[in-house]
C-alpha cells in the first residue's frame, strides 16, 4: 500500500469523523462532490448529515465554525484555496482567534488552507498564508511537510481545544507518498528533525523541507553534512530543537517560501540570534520567494520561489563564510 | 426598560464625570424593541445583542451588574476587563458577546443554531440584532443568506435608527425599506414600529414562534429614532429636526408609560416610585462595582490559547512590569 | 460567438494534450449571453468579464490573440506570463482582468465609473460579470449595494447555470429567483433565456441603454445551464440529467444558429464555411503563439510597486538562478 | 500656533485636495461629520464633491479606490478604525497590492488607518496591522511618529503611484504637537535619528518612539547614551540607516507595539544580524506587545505594550551584557 499527502488528509479526517461524533466538515463542494482537491472523498457517504456544501461565503463560514465550536462541535472549514481565506479573514483572526481569550470558552476549529505554488495557478491560487495568522494571537499554525505529518499533525489539530490554521501544500498532494499511516496522532508543537549533519542548519517547513533536503543530499557529495530541522508548526515555533541544532552546526540558514518580509525565516533567525547568538560561527541567512505575487508562467514561477539550487548556493556561500 | 434607561443614564454619567474609560453606547430610543426581543427569547435561546441593546440583555436575563462591571472594568465581571462597555456574554449560555465588526455575530449565531440541531436540541431560536449601517457589510448578507440555505431559525432584528452613526439611510442603501431585503433571501419579513412598546411587544414573540415552529430564517424591521449620540462623546448634530419631531423620534418609554397607564397596569404614582426604586437599585449596583477590585496584570496569564503547554514563552514578549503599573495613558 | 466556441474547444484540447499550464474554463453553454453583453457595450465602455466570457472579450474587442497568449504564457501576451488562463484585460482601455475572488470585481467597476463622473465624462457604462454562487459573497452585496446608493450605471450581469462548481442553486440560496435580490438594493432587474441569442441580442442592449440613460444601476438575471466542466478537468457528473433534457440545457450557439437560419440571415452551408474559417483561424493564431518567447526570468524586474527606488533589494530574497530554470515542476 | 497630529493628518488632506483635482476622500462618516476623529473636518464643505460618505461596506469601499485609481484618480481611504480594514482584507491584499504587477498600471491609493492601543479602547479598537500588510508584496507602509511626519509622509503617500497604508497612531492625535507643519513632503523610504547615541540603538517606529526617547532621556541620566531610530516606514524599511546605528553602538534593540510573532521587530533583527552580523557587540534583543487581544483595561493595557519602564529594563540588561 502506498498513501499519498493528500489520501492522508482525507483518512485523517475519516478517522476523526468516526471516532469523534462533534466532527463535521464545511466548505465549498466536500459534500458529493468531494472537493476540489478531493480531499473529503465519499465522506458524505460514509457520515452523512456530517460533511456539508457552503455558499461561497468565506466569512459566514467561519462564523458558522464559531459558533458550532461555542457548543462543543469541532467544524473542519475547508477553504477551496488558501487564497480564499482572506475573504474570511475577518472572522478568524477576530472571531475565532480572540474568543478564548475574550471568554474563557474554547474554540476548536481546524482550518484547512490548500496553499503553497504549483506551476501555472497563478497569484491568487498558490499563496502561503501561515506568516499572516502566525502574527496574530490565538491561533496555531501547522504545516505539515511528509505524508506522515499531514496524517498526524491533523489528527492532533482536530483534537486540540484551539483554532488550527492547517497549511497543506498543494504540490506535495498527488506526488508524496508514504508507505503507511502513523497509528497516533503527534504531539503538536515538536520540530522534527529531518536529517541530522553537523556543517550547517537549514531551518524550512512544508515543501521546501523536500528542497533542502535534496540539497542536503546534494552538498553530501560534496563533503558537507547537512542538519535539516522541519518545524513543523510555525506558531508555536519550537526554538528549542532549532536551537539545540544550530549548537551543533553553528551555521543557519531559514528558507521559507513565502514572501520576504516578515516571515517565518525572519522570526526563526531573530529568536535564535537573541537567545543563542554565540552559537552562531556566522551570520544566519535566509532565502524566501521574490517580493511580488506568484507568477504563473512556470519559468517565472521556477524562479520566484526557492528551489533546490538557489537554497544550495545560499548554503554554499554560508558553509564558505 | 426603566431599568435599562436609568443605568444607561447613570453610565453615562460616570462617563462625563471621567470615570469611564473607553466608549459609552446607549439605546435611547430603542429600548421598548430590544426588551421586547430580550423577553421574546427563552433563557436557553440564543441572543446576540449590538450596542444598543441594554435593555435587550436585561430582559434576557443579564443582571444589572455584569453591565457595570464590563463598563468599569472590574476583574469580577464577565470580560475580567480584557473587554469592556457593551462587550461581554457567556458564549457557552447562549449570549454572544459581539465582537466590533458589524454583520459578524449573524453567522455565529448560525453556528449555534446549526450545532444545536445537530445535537438533537429542539425548540431552540437564535435572535442577532444589527443596526440599518450594519446591513451594508458583506457579513450580513453572506449570514442571512447561510441562514436561509441551512433554514436555521435565526431572527434577524434589525433596528433601522435612519443613521449609522452620521450616516443617513439615502447613504448606506437605495431600497426604498429595509424590509424589500428579504425576498432577496427567501425569508419572510416583519415590519413594526419600534417606538410601539406594545406592537413590539406584540410582534416579537409571534417572529419568536414562528422561527421556532419551523417557519425557517424571520426578519424584523424595526422603524425608529437614535435618541442619543452614538457614543456619548458624540451630540448628534447631525440628525435632521424633523425626524425628532415625527412619529419616529417619539421616545419610547414615555409611549411605554402611557400605554401602560391607559391600560391601567400602572398609574402615575407607581411609575414615579419605580424610577426611584431603579434609581436607587442601580446606584447600589455601581456602588457595589466600584469597590471591586480591578484587573491585576500579575494574576493575568496572558495567554490568548487553551492549550497551556502550546504556549509560547518567547522572550520577544514584554514582560510584565515590576512594579504596578503607572495611571491610565491618555 | 462561433469563434469562441472553436476558440476554447481548440484550448480545451491542448489542454488535454497537456500543453497548457494550470486550469482552463469554458463558457460552452454560455457563449450568446456573453457575446450580447459584449456586443452591448461600447468600446469606451467598461467590462468585467469572469471565467465564462471567453465569447464576450470577443466580441468587447478583444484581439483573439490575447486569450491564446495569456492561455500559452507568451510574454507578449497582455498578462506577460505574470498571470494566466482567464486573467487578462487592459484596465487602462476599461477592460479589468479579474481577480480570482468571486464578487470582488464589482465594486472595481463601480470605482472607474465613479472617477469618469468625477472627471465628467459622460456616457459610461459599467458590466460585470457574475455567476449564480457569487451572489453569496459579501462583495456581491457591498458591491451592488455601493452601485445602487452611488447610483452609477452598472450592469451587473448574473449568469444563473445552476451549478458553482458541484453547489447546486439549493445550497446556494433560498430566494425563489436570484432575480427577488434586485429590489433589496432598489435596483431594476430583468430576467432573460440565457440559451435564447436572439433574446439576449434583444434585451441586453437595452438594459445597456437604461443604464447608460441615468437609469442607475441594472440587474439581469440569465437562466442557462453550463455546458462543460468547472475546468477542463471536471466531467460534471453532478449536473442533473433532468437539467440537461431541459430547455436550459439547449446548447445556445444551436439555437443561434437556427434562428439565424430560420431568419434565414445565414443558410447551413455559410455556416459551415463560417466554422472552418474560424477553425483556420484559431489554428494560425495558436501556431503564432507557440512560436513565440516565453517568459524570462532574468528579464523580469521583480518588482511589483512603479516606484523604483521603493524596492527593497534584500537579500532575503531568492536570487535568480545563474542557470536556466529547469523544466516546470509538478 | 501649535498644531496636533490629528490636525496635521487634516492639513494634510486639505493641501492634497487643493493642490490635485484627482485626490478625493471615501470612508465612513468622513463627509458633513468630518469623520470618527474630525480628520477630515470642514474638508467636505472646502471640497464639495470630493469627500463622500461610504456605507459600511470595506471591502467595496477598497474596490471602489482601485477602479478609481486605475482612472488616474488619487483616493484617500479612510477606515474607521485600522481593525476594521480586515473586512476590506481581500481587496487590499489582492486588488490593490496585485495590480500593478499583474497589468504594469500603477494603484495609487492612501489607506488611512487609525490605529495602536489607546486605554480603554479593548480588543477591536486598538490593533497595529503593519506587519500584516508589509508582509504582502506591492503595499508600502508608512508609520510616522511625529506630527511633522504625519503630515509629510501623508503628502508623499499621495503623491505616490503606489498603494499605501498609512498607520496613523490614535495616542498621538490629540496630545503630540509641534509648532509648524514643514513645507514640504517628504522623500519615502528613509529612517530618521530622533536621538543621537553612541551605547545602544533602540529601532522602533509610531508611538513607541516616543517612549524609546523617554527611555533615551532617562538612562542619560545613568550616563548611557541611547540612539533612537525612527523607521518612519516599515515598508520599504530603510536597512542603511539602522546598521549604519548598529555600527556605531554595537547594540540593538528592536521595540514595537504589535504582536511579538514575525513582526517589523523581526524583520529588522533578521535584517542587521544576516547583514551586519559582526557589528553587533552583543545579542540583539526585541521588545513587542504580549501575544494576545489587546485589553480593555488600563491595568491590563499599560502592561500588555512595551512601556518606558519594560524598555528601559530591556535596555539595561542589553547595556550590562
Ligand atoms: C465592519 C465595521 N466597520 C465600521 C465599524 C465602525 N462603526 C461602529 S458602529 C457604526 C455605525 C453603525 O450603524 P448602525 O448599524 O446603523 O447601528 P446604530 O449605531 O445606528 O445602532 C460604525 C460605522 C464597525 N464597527 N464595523
Ligand atoms: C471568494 C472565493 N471563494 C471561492 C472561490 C473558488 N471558486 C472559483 S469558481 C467557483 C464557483 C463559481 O460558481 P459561479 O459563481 O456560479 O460561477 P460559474 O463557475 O458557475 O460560472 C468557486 C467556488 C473563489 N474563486 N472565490
Ligand atoms: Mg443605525
Ligand atoms: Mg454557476
Amino acid at each position: 500500500m502506498s498513501v499519498t499527502y493528500l489520501e492522508a488528509i482525507r483518512a485523517a479526517q475519516a478517522r476523526a469523523l468516526a471516532e469523534d461524533p462533534r466532527v463535521f466538515i464545511y466548505g465549498q463542494d466536500v459534500g458529493a462532490f468531494g472537493g476540489a482537491f478531493k480531499a473529503t472523498k465519499n465522506l458524505i457517504a460514509e457520515f452523512p448529515g456530517r460533511v456539508l456544501d457552503a455558499p461561497i461565503s468565506e466569512d459566514a463560514m467561519m462564523g458558522l465554525a464559531v459558533g458550532a465550536a461555542i457548543e462543543g462541535l469541532r467544524p473542519i472549514i475547508e477553504m477551496q484555496f488558501a487564497d480564499f481565506s482572506t475573504a474570511g479573514f475577518n472572522q478568524i483572526v477576530n472571531q475565532a482567534a480572540t474568543l478564548f481569550w475574550r471568554t474563557q470558552v474554547p474554540c476548536p476549529i481546524v482550518i484547512r488552507l490548500p496553499g503553497g505554488g504549483t506551476s501555472g495557478s497563478g497569484p491568487f491560487h498558490s499563496q502561503n498564508m501561515e506568516a499572516v495568522y502566525a502574527h496574530y494571537p490565538g491561533l496555531v499554525v501547522l504545516t505539515p511537510a511528509t505524508v506522515e505529518d499531514a496524517y498526524s499533525l491533523l489528527l492532533a489539530a482536530v483534537a486540540l481545544e484551539d483554532p488550527v490554521i492547517f497549511c497543506e501544500h498543494k504540490l506535495l498532494y498527488y506526488h508524496l507518498k508514504a508507505e503507511a499511516l502513523p497509528n497516533e496522532a503527534l504531539p503538536l508543537g515538536k520540530a522534527r528533525l529531518a536529517r541530522e549533519g553537523r556543517d550547517l542548519t537549514i531551518v524550512t517547513y512544508s515543501a521546501m523541507v523536500h528542497e533542502a533536503l535534496a540539497v542536503a543530499q546534494e552538498l553530501c557529495l560534496e563533503g558537507w553534512e547537512i542538519e535539516v530541522v522541519d518545524l513543523r508548526s510555525v506558531k508555536p515555533l519550537d526554538t528549542d530543537t532549532v536551537m539545540a541544532s544550530v549548537a551543533r552546526t553553528g551555521r543557519l540558514l531559514c528558507v521559507g517560501e513565502s514572501w520576504p518580509w516578515g516571515g517565518v525565516t525572519a522570526e526563526v533567525i531573530a529568536r535564535v540570534v537573541s537567545e543563542g547568538f554565540d552559537l552562531l560561527d556566522a551570520p544566519p541567512q535566509r532565502l524566501n520567494a521574490k517580493d511580488t505575487p506568484v507568477p504563473f508562467h512556470p519559468n517565472l514561477w521556477a524562479a520566484h520561489r526557492p528551489t533546490a539550487r538557489s537554497i544550495a548556493a545560499a548554503a554554499r556561500t554560508l558553509l564558505r563564510s | 426598560m426603566l431599568l435599562a434607561r436609568v443605568a444607561e443614564e447613570k453610565i453615562a454619567s460616570l462617563y462625563r464625570a471621567g470615570k469611564i474609560h473607553g466608549g459609552v453606547f446607549l439605546g435611547r430610543g430603542q429600548e421598548a424593541l430590544s426588551v421586547a426581543a430580550g423577553l421574546a427569547l427563552r433563557k436557553s435561546d440564543v441572543f446576540a445583542p449590538l450596542i444598543r441593546d441594554g435593555a435587550g440583555r436585561l430582559a434576557f436575563g443579564e443582571p444589572l451588574i455584569d453591565a457595570v462591571r464590563t463598563y468599569l472594568g472590574s476583574r469580577l465581571g464577565p470580560m475580567r476587563g480584557r473587554d469592556g462597555n457593551v462587550h461581554r456574554g457567556y458564549p457557552r449560555e447562549g449570549y454572544l458577546p459581539m465582537i466590533s465588526h458589524l454583520g459578524a455575530m449573524i453567522s455565529v449565531v448560525n453556528g449555534v443554531l446549526f450545532a444545536r440541531r445537530m445535537k438533537g436540541i429542539p425548540d431552540v431560536v437564535g435572535l442577532a440584532s444589527v443596526g440599518d449601517g450594519a446591513t451594508s457589510t458583506g457579513s450580513f448578507h453572506e449570514g442571512l443568506n447561510q441562514a436561509a440555505v441551512e433554514r436555521l431559525p435565526l431572527v434577524l432584528l434589525i433596528a433601522n435608527n435612519q443613521y449609522a452613526y452620521s450616516t443617513p439611510n439615502h447613504r448606506q442603501f437605495a431600497c426604498r425599506d429595509l424590509a424589500d431585503k428579504a425576498a432577496g433571501y427567501g425569508v419572510t419579513c416583519h415590519t413594526i414600529d419600534g417606538t410601539d412598546f406594545m406592537e413590539c411587544l406584540r410582534v416579537l414573540p409571534a417572529v419568536v414562534a414562528r422561527a421556532r415552529e419551523g417557519g425557517g430564517p424571520q426578519m424584523v424591521v424595526a422603524r425608529l429614532l437614535r435618541l442619543c449620540g452614538h457614543g456619548e462623546h458624540d451630540d448628534a448634530g447631525y440628525i435632521a429636526p424633523e425626524f425628532k419631531t415625527s412619529a419616529l423620534g417619539r421616545d419610547c418609554l414615555h409611549v411605554a408609560e402611557e400605554q401602560m397607564m391607559q391600560e391601567q397596569a400602572v398609574n402615575a404614582a407607581e411609575l414615579e416610585a419605580w424610577r426611584t426604586e431603579t434609581m436607587e437599585k442601580v446606584e447600589r449596583v455601581i456602588a457595589r462595582v466600584q469597590r471591586e477590585p480591578a484587573p491585576d496584570p500579575f494574576q493575568e496569564d496572558w495567554r490568548a490559547i487553551q492549550t497551556a503547554h502550546l504556549v509560547e514563552v518567547s522572550a520577544s514578549a514584554n514582560p510584565v512590569d515590576s512594579r504596578a503599573p503607572g495611571a491610565p495613558q491618555p
